[in-house]
């Protein structure tokens, strides 16, 4: 079975790349195997010119401390068995093997990196707001001071107000801390707030990517011009409703034949059913998988 | 207390019945406890002297639940029985949760080869019937409290390494565990700091509720004479001491089994308590009424 | 209907599984844990020379997993040894003590299930109410109450100090000489039945009360609370709400609604008490002098007949392991939201 | 869902026919008319096993002594002889020839006469088999018919074969024309033991094999043709003996209780000894009481500090409850030992018992160096499930207690027991400290209490690891004696006892004490038992009134 299919992207050192794309596409999935959560079956994945697709568990602690996540629900991703504290200088004292004093003043340190009042320092996870929540994780990711950040809809469980919150907090210390991050999103406005470059995705499925601007301003893929239009008209309601209605809903790990968006499609025609569109380029670094533009 | 919440307290001071359970469950953890200071007649008890003369006396003020056949006083007999009861299911569901959670943890967490043989392991052994086993063990290994303990735990430990393994499969897809993974945390560690204390929760409680039914356990496996040895009174045996008596001295097993049964229906009281302080639909389907 | 050809075929192979691995657990009970099986073969009073001969037919000689494999063979040839105690062969004793377990604990569920359900609904119909309050308190007794205690009791008050029914045996001895009653199947009920043999039938159904009454109350606690509580849960449900409001009578209501929602797990919780009725029954048979599986594994017990011990409780873990797998199928067929 | 309420209508209906039948038909049913035979039922615990006289060696000696003669009976009590097939017999001075004179008027239950030739090939058949206990009959090396009427018997050595013929196994007499009715070639082709085994019998004794049902009941029915009937005076018959006599297995206690208080039995053979005594007060039934050639011992690891010490051991002998022991543990059915010799047989002594006395024991212990008790706990292991020295066990705890010793009591399977015991030969500080088990005689003749638990060389069962040249000397003279020189053995063994005495390596607790409890319309009954046949009740003896 195969939950995702020729997902490729690069990403450069300082930049942001977004994964945008409605939920089940299997944008969470491609995070996940970067992070070695699940088998990669096929496919590579390189980081700093390693390849680290098959590596086991005991070769990969050097990647595990340049390479950090943030997941989707703030409170779920902390233990409710631990102290805020303690959660923060996990890493620490794994990777850096630094003496107490020193993990306490770093500890001290990220929490007003993040924007947190030291009393909670002493909480449990379950005592903290979801914002909260999120700035813990992030301090917890970014302790070791590793290269790249993934986050996983960093900001979609929690309300349009600390949303925003985070999301200057994670561009602010990008820069401070010079990291890369790739982002993944169902929202495409998230997306054209942080990203330097768009990968669309559907159904396991890269349709299109390029530079976040043109993608935001130039879409070709007929899903990523849905995508927007509705982004940009119906800001409240979820992107499945506006879309055509059909019998089965669509599975990435049972992909319709032919392009995988034309039950869905307007313009898809009788090549679509049968054939699957490669991914090809229209110039400008302007990636785009649709018949149309063959 | 720190245990128990407060608003437990408040849950069943609104419910006699429970209230009335979590009364017996205290008071025989109490006098099980201090059972060898509290005996009147501590020889009677122990059974370290006799008097023939006294034999078969019927309840009365002196001997409220009767003599035996020994002229030994059977009150003092129960009371310290009860401190054998305790033991036994402290002990037995101890060692079955010590077990059971390890097998549950390691089959659960490690899935794979290792998690299937310990998976089908515990099947073979909860395919016998409950208490069973036990007879089975108790019959070989000999009869003492160490191996009546030991013939329980056998039979006992599978239930909780299932409950333990159900547990530890929802938990472990938690996204904690996977942050965990990402910080590069060991298995090991993730499985001692991470799954353990946030599966336990479940598989400890229903141990705490699991006492009574062990206490009746051991009981069953001392009446049928694969239990604790005499002259140790454990309830369990004095019924089945008094057996041949019944139709003469009706006291000798009456009294112990009736001590017996309200114990464990303290016990089982106070687990529907909790049952149903945990389970908030049932709660909230009463606080409608 | 999601009982499929494939999930019997796993269930059967699981049931296969579970037999060979108690067949594993009963062999480390018979050969590793006593230092020396030979002299639990032997017996009392054995000399040097039969002890030697004991070695050598129970393959002690040999390797482990040598002893292992004559004990899987012995086993599925239905060589289970033979017993000290009634120097017969072990499955020959346990086939014909069969029959009488069965029909003791089989009435024993069928009552417990008749009258559990009744009271449950009832107890669920009176929510909260006098009448339920006393249910609840029955049935945590029922539940809680020790067999072999209870057994004695009822065998002290109702045979010995008012002897209205008598507290032992399955059928008086003479009765059968003087109406040349013959087992055939060994149900006696059944038996006496075909042979239309009134005076037996009677006694034996006279003689089932006590025990039945006593190992009948764990499943009755079980059902009444089962039941109670499912049709508390199904009597909020809001459908059932609705239908009282369209004025459908009440007991139909009850009877197509709830009892439907009720039905399927009694039957499963019946399921899982049926492990500790088969050991209840333990008790109750050496109690009532009721022979039995039960009496036969409970006069091996204070005997210390190990072959006997060990047949009869292999035979015990098969027969639950049965039964688990009917329940499981009666459950499925019975309510198909359960899927596997 | 109108499927179910059918499915339940119809299950209501069957239920109500059945209800229906089984009520009209309880109605129309009549009992049978009452029999007007005498027949009295004896329940016995054990189920019977085989039928065959020549081989049979276990349960069915029950009722096979009804069925089948042996030449001569002999009660070990009184050490008497009555005749039986033989009216008379002659020994050589030699004691190598022994000569048998049948009684003329018997007669098989097949018709056939009782002659020297059936005797002969009775014996004969039961030597060829060499089963159960034909090994008895090792001594015989031929026998020879005479004529119809005279039997002699040729021995390989000495041998007291008058009581070799008066055995409960292996020397019945039963009818040579077995063969002919069984459609074998001869006596030992195996279809005549299948013929015994179909419930056939073919013997000349005073009942006859009616019903034979191994496991639930037999029946034996009066043979009118029997001799004994006709002569009078024969201690050995009644006139009012039952015509039919039943024997139900009823396997358990409490239930042979409940059916003769039912009447639904008329001799128990075994009811819980804590009945007994209700039984005694009531005029409705008479309790019989016959000493048992089994008893109850302790055995001290002698070589196990502290019960190393003889001084030890004697304490402990004087400060073992013996009175209250009987009184709990056996309801009183027992008879407080007199050495380890039981009560009733040749080398029994009145003058072994220890004195319960604390005072005494406690001057013993500080004599050997515990005036305050010992400091180490003693195990005591019994036979787990025996409730008799499960209770024996905690009295003796209760009371040594009092002299400040703490005793573990552990009960095992006999099997562990033993297996714990033996390590003891080895490593006497692995074994226990106390023993208690039964013993029970395997020969008739003090020499198996004697040799089995005291002799240096008997490893299996001499669990006090006693060693004493004198002693096992003195017991293998006496044993060699036993045949030629009886007074002369008498006083050996009395001898041996007097060391065990002194030195305490064990200690006899209880002569076992057996019981029959009857309806008391059976007269007789006492006289109907015998101790070398403890199962049986020789019921023509019997006198049933009313």
């Amino acid at each position: 079975m195969k939950a995702v299919d020729g997902v490729s992207f690069t990403v450069e050192r300082g930049q942001i790349h977004a994964l945008v794309g409605e939920s089940g596409c299997g944008k969470s999935t491609v995070l996940r195997a970067i992070l070695r959560l699940v088998d990669v079956y096929s496919g590579r994945i390189v980081f700093d010119n390693v390849d680290i697709t098959n590596r086991g568990e005991s070769d990969l602690k050097w990647y595990r401390r340049r390479v950090q996540a943030v997941f989707q629900n703030p409170q779920g991703s902390l233990n409710p068995r631990m102290r805020v504290f303690d959660i923060i200088a996990e890493p620490l004292r794994l990777h850096l093997k630094i003496p107490r004093e020193e993990v306490l003043s770093r500890v001290h340190e990220l929490t007003k990196l993040v924007g947190l009042p030291e009393s909670i320092l002493d909480q449990s996870p379950q005592s903290l707001s979801g914002g909260q929540a999120q700035r813990v994780a992030i301090a917890r990711a970014i302790s070791i001071k590793p290269d790249l950040l993934l986050l996983d809809e960093p900001t979609s469980a929690l309300d349009v107000s600390t949303q925003a919150q985070i999301l200057n907090l994670l561009l602010d210390l990008k820069e401070k801390l010079n990291l890369s991050y790739v982002l993944v999103t169902h929202d495409i406005s998230v997306a054209r707030y942080m990203a330097d470059t768009i990968g669309v995705m559907y159904l396991g499925k890269i349709v299109e990517k390029s530079s976040a601007d043109t993608v935001l301003s130039e879409p070709l893929h007929p899903y990523t011009k849905l995508l927007i239009s509705s982004a940009l008209l119906l800001e409240e309601k979820s992107l499945e409703s506006t879309l055509k209605p059909i019998g089965e809903p669509p599975s990435a790990i049972n992909p319709p034949p032919g392009c995988r968006f034309h039950p869905r499609c307007p313009y898809a025609t009788e090549k679509c059913k049968r054939e699957e569109p490669p991914l090809v380029t229209t110039g400008k670094e302007h990636f785009v998988a649709c018949w149309l533009y063959v | 207390m720190g245990l128990i919440p407060r608003d437990f307290f408040k849950f069943l001071v609104k419910r006699p019945l429970y209230t009335a359970g979590f009364i017996i469950v205290i008071a025989f953890t109490i006098i099980g406890s201090i059972a060898p200071y509290i005996l009147t007649k501590p020889e009677d008890a122990w059974g370290v002297t006799y008097d023939l003369n006294k034999a078969f006396q019927p309840p009365s003020l002196e001997y409220p639940f009767g003599t035996d056949a020994y002229g030994r006083d059977m009150l003092n007999r129960v009371i310290l029985g009860s401190r054998y009861s305790l033991i036994i299911a402290v002990c037995v569901v101890g060692l079955s949760l010590i077990i059971g959670v390890i097998v549950g943890l390691v089959a659960g967490y490690l899935a794979g080869f290792i998690g299937t043989i310990l998976m089908r392991l515990t099947d073979m052994f909860l395919a016998y019937p409950p208490l069973l086993l036990a007879v089975a063990f108790a019959s070989v290994l000999g009869r003492g409290v160490l191996t009546t303990i030991m013939a329980l735990a056998i039979s006992w430990w599978p239930w909780y390494a299932r409950l333990m393994y159900v547990s530890v499969n929802s938990v472990k897809s938690a996204q904690y565990v996977e942050a965990a993974k990402v910080v590069g945390l060991s298995k090991f560690t993730i499985m001692a700091k991470y799954i353990l204390p946030n599966s336990l929760i479940p598989v400890v409680t229903q141990s705490m509720l699991d006492m009574g039914s062990a206490i009746l356990e051991a009981s069953a496996l001392s009446f049928l004479g694969v239990g604790v040895p005499p002259p140790i009174p454990e309830w369990g045996r004095l019924i089945s001491e008094g057996w041949v008596y019944v139709s003469k001295a009706y006291w000798i097993t009456f009294f112990p089994g009736l001590v017996l049964l309200v114990t464990v229906v303290g016990f089982n009281l106070l687990g529907d308590a909790v049952k149903e302080y945990m389970n908030p639909r049932l709660r909230s389907i009463v606080a409608k009424r | 209907m999601p009982i499929t050809r494939t999930y019997l075929a796993k269930r059967i192979l699981l049931l296969f599984l579970v037999v060979f691995g108690v067949l594993i657990i009963s062999f480390i009970i018979t050969r590793v844990i006593p230092a020396r099986p030979e002299l639990l073969w032997v017996g009392a009073h054995a000399r040097a020379e039969q002890i030697e001969r004991a070695r050598k037919e129970l393959h002690l000689d040999e390797p482990i997993y040598i002893q292992l494999y004559y004990y899987l063979v012995d086993f599925f040839r239905g060589n289970w040894g033979v017993s000290w105690r009634t120097r017969q062969p072990v499955i020959l004793d346990i086939v014909t003590s069969l029959p009488a377990t069965l029909e003791l604990t089989i009435t024993a569920f069928i009552l417990a299930f008749i009258i559990g359900v009744i009271l449950g609904l009832i107890a669920a119909i009176n929510y909260g109410k006098v009448v339920d309050k006393a249910i609840s308190v029955l049935s945590i007794i029922a539940a809680s109450i020790p067999v072999f205690w209870l057994g004695l009791v009822l065998q002290t008050v109702f045979s010995i100090w008012y002897p209205v029914l008598p507290g032992g045996m399955r059928v008086d001895p003479s009765l059968v000489i003087e109406t040349g009653f013959k087992p055939i199947t060994n149900f006696y009920i059944l038996d006496s039945l075909i042979q239309l043999n009134i005076p037996v039938l009677l006694d034996v159904l006279k003689r089932m009360i006590l025990p039945v009454i006593t190992l009948m109350m764990y499943p009755l606690g079980l059902t009444i609370r089962m039941t109670r509580s499912m049709a508390v849960e199904s009597l909020q449900e809001i459908y059932v709400r609705a239908l009282e409001v369209w004025g459908l009578p009440r007991s139909k209501m009850l009877y197509k609604y709830v009892l439907k929602n009720v039905i399927a797990p009694v039957i499963a919780s019946l399921g899982l008490s049926f492990g500790y009725t088969i050991t209840g029954a333990l008790m109750v048979e050496l109690i009532f002098v009721y022979p039995g599986i039960g009496y036969y594994v409970g006069m091996a017990l204070l005997s210390y007949d190990y072959p006997a011990i060990l047949g009869g409780i292999v035979f015990v873990a098969i027969i639950y392991s049965l039964v688990n797998l009917v329940v499981d199928i009666i459950h499925a067929w019975i309510d198909p939201r359960v899927k596997f | 869902m109108i499927g179910i309420s059918k499915r339940i209508l119809a299950l209501f209906l069957v239920v109500l026919v059945i209800a229906i039948a089984i009520v009209s038909m309880v109605f129309i049913y009549r009992p049978p008319p009452p029999p007007v035979k005498k027949i009295i039922t004896y329940a016995s615990l054990s189920e019977m096993t085989t039928a065959d006289p020549s081989t049979e060696f276990s349960n069915s000696v029950l009722w096979l002594p009804l069925v089948y003669e042996t030449l001569l009976w002999y009660n070990p009590l009184t050490g008497e002889f009555t005749p039986g097939l033989a009216v008379n017999y002659t020994v050589s001075s030699d004691g190598l020839v022994w000569t048998f004179y049948l009684r003329k008027n018997a007669v098989f239950h097949d018709g056939t006469p009782v002659t020297a030739h059936a005797v002969k090939a009775s014996i004969e058949r039961t030597i060829t088999l060499g089963q159960g206990a034909a090994y008895i009959l090792e001594p015989v090396e031929r026998v020879e018919a005479v004529d119809d009427y005279t039997v002699k018997f040729y021995l390989k050595h000495a041998a007291p074969l008058n009581k070799i013929l008066a055995s409960p196994y292996a020397v019945y007499i039963f009818s040579p024309r077995v063969a002919e009715h069984a459609g074998a070639q001869n006596l030992t082709d195996p279809k005549v033991a299948e013929w015994f085994n179909k419930g056939n019998d073919a013997g000349s004794g005073p009942y006859r094999l009616v019903k034979w049902d191994p496991e639930s009941e037999v029946i034996l029915e009066k043979f009118t043709d029997w001799w004994g009937w006709k002569e009078v005076g024969y201690p050995l018959a009644s006139p009012n003996a039952p015509d039919v006599f039943i024997v139900k297995i009823i396997k358990d206690a409490v239930t042979q209780e409940r059916m003769l208080r039912a009447g639904q039995i008329d001799i128990a053979e075994y009811v819980p000894p804590e009945t007994v005594e209700d039984f005694g007060k009531d005029p409705n039934y008479i309790v019989v009481k016959t000493p048992s050639f089994q008893n109850l011992l302790l055995l001290f690891n002698t070589k196990k500090p502290p019960l190393d010490n003889p001084l030890v051991r004697q304490a402990i002998a004087h400060a073992i409850p013996y009175e209250d022991i009987v009184k709990v543990a056996r309801a009183g059915l027992a008879r407080v030992a007199s050495g380890v010799i039981p009560y009733g047989m040749w080398g029994h002594f009145e003058n072994f018992r220890y004195e319960y006395n604390l005072t005494l024991a406690r001057q013993l212990l500080a004599e050997a160096g515990y005036p305050a008790g010992i400091n180490k706990t003693l195990v005591l292991v019994y036979t787990a499930g025996d409730i008799y020295e499960q209770r024996t066990s905690e009295l003796i705890h209760s009371s040594l207690a009092q002299l400040g010793i703490t005793v573990e009591i552990r009960p095992l399977s006999w099997e562990e027991q033993w297996a714990l015991a033996q390590k003891g030969w080895e490593d006497p500080n692995a074994a226990q400290d106390l023993f208690i088990f039964y013993w029970w005689p395997d020969v008739l003749s003090p020499i198996t209490y004697l040799y089995n638990m005291f002799h240096s060389e008997s490893k299996s069962f001499n669990l006090c690891y006693y060693e004493n040249k004198e002693f096992d000397d003195l017991i293998m003279e006496a044993y060699s004696l036993e045949g030629v020189n009886p007074d002369k053995a008498l006083e050996l063994y009395r001898r041996a006892q007097e060391i065990l005495y002194r030195d305490v390596p064990g200690v006899g607790l209880w002569d076992m004490v057996d019981f029959r409890v009857a309806r008391s319309k059976i007269g007789n009954l006492d006289k109907a038992i015998n101790p070398a046949i403890p199962t049986a009740i020789l019921a023509q003896v019997l006198d049933v009134r009313g």
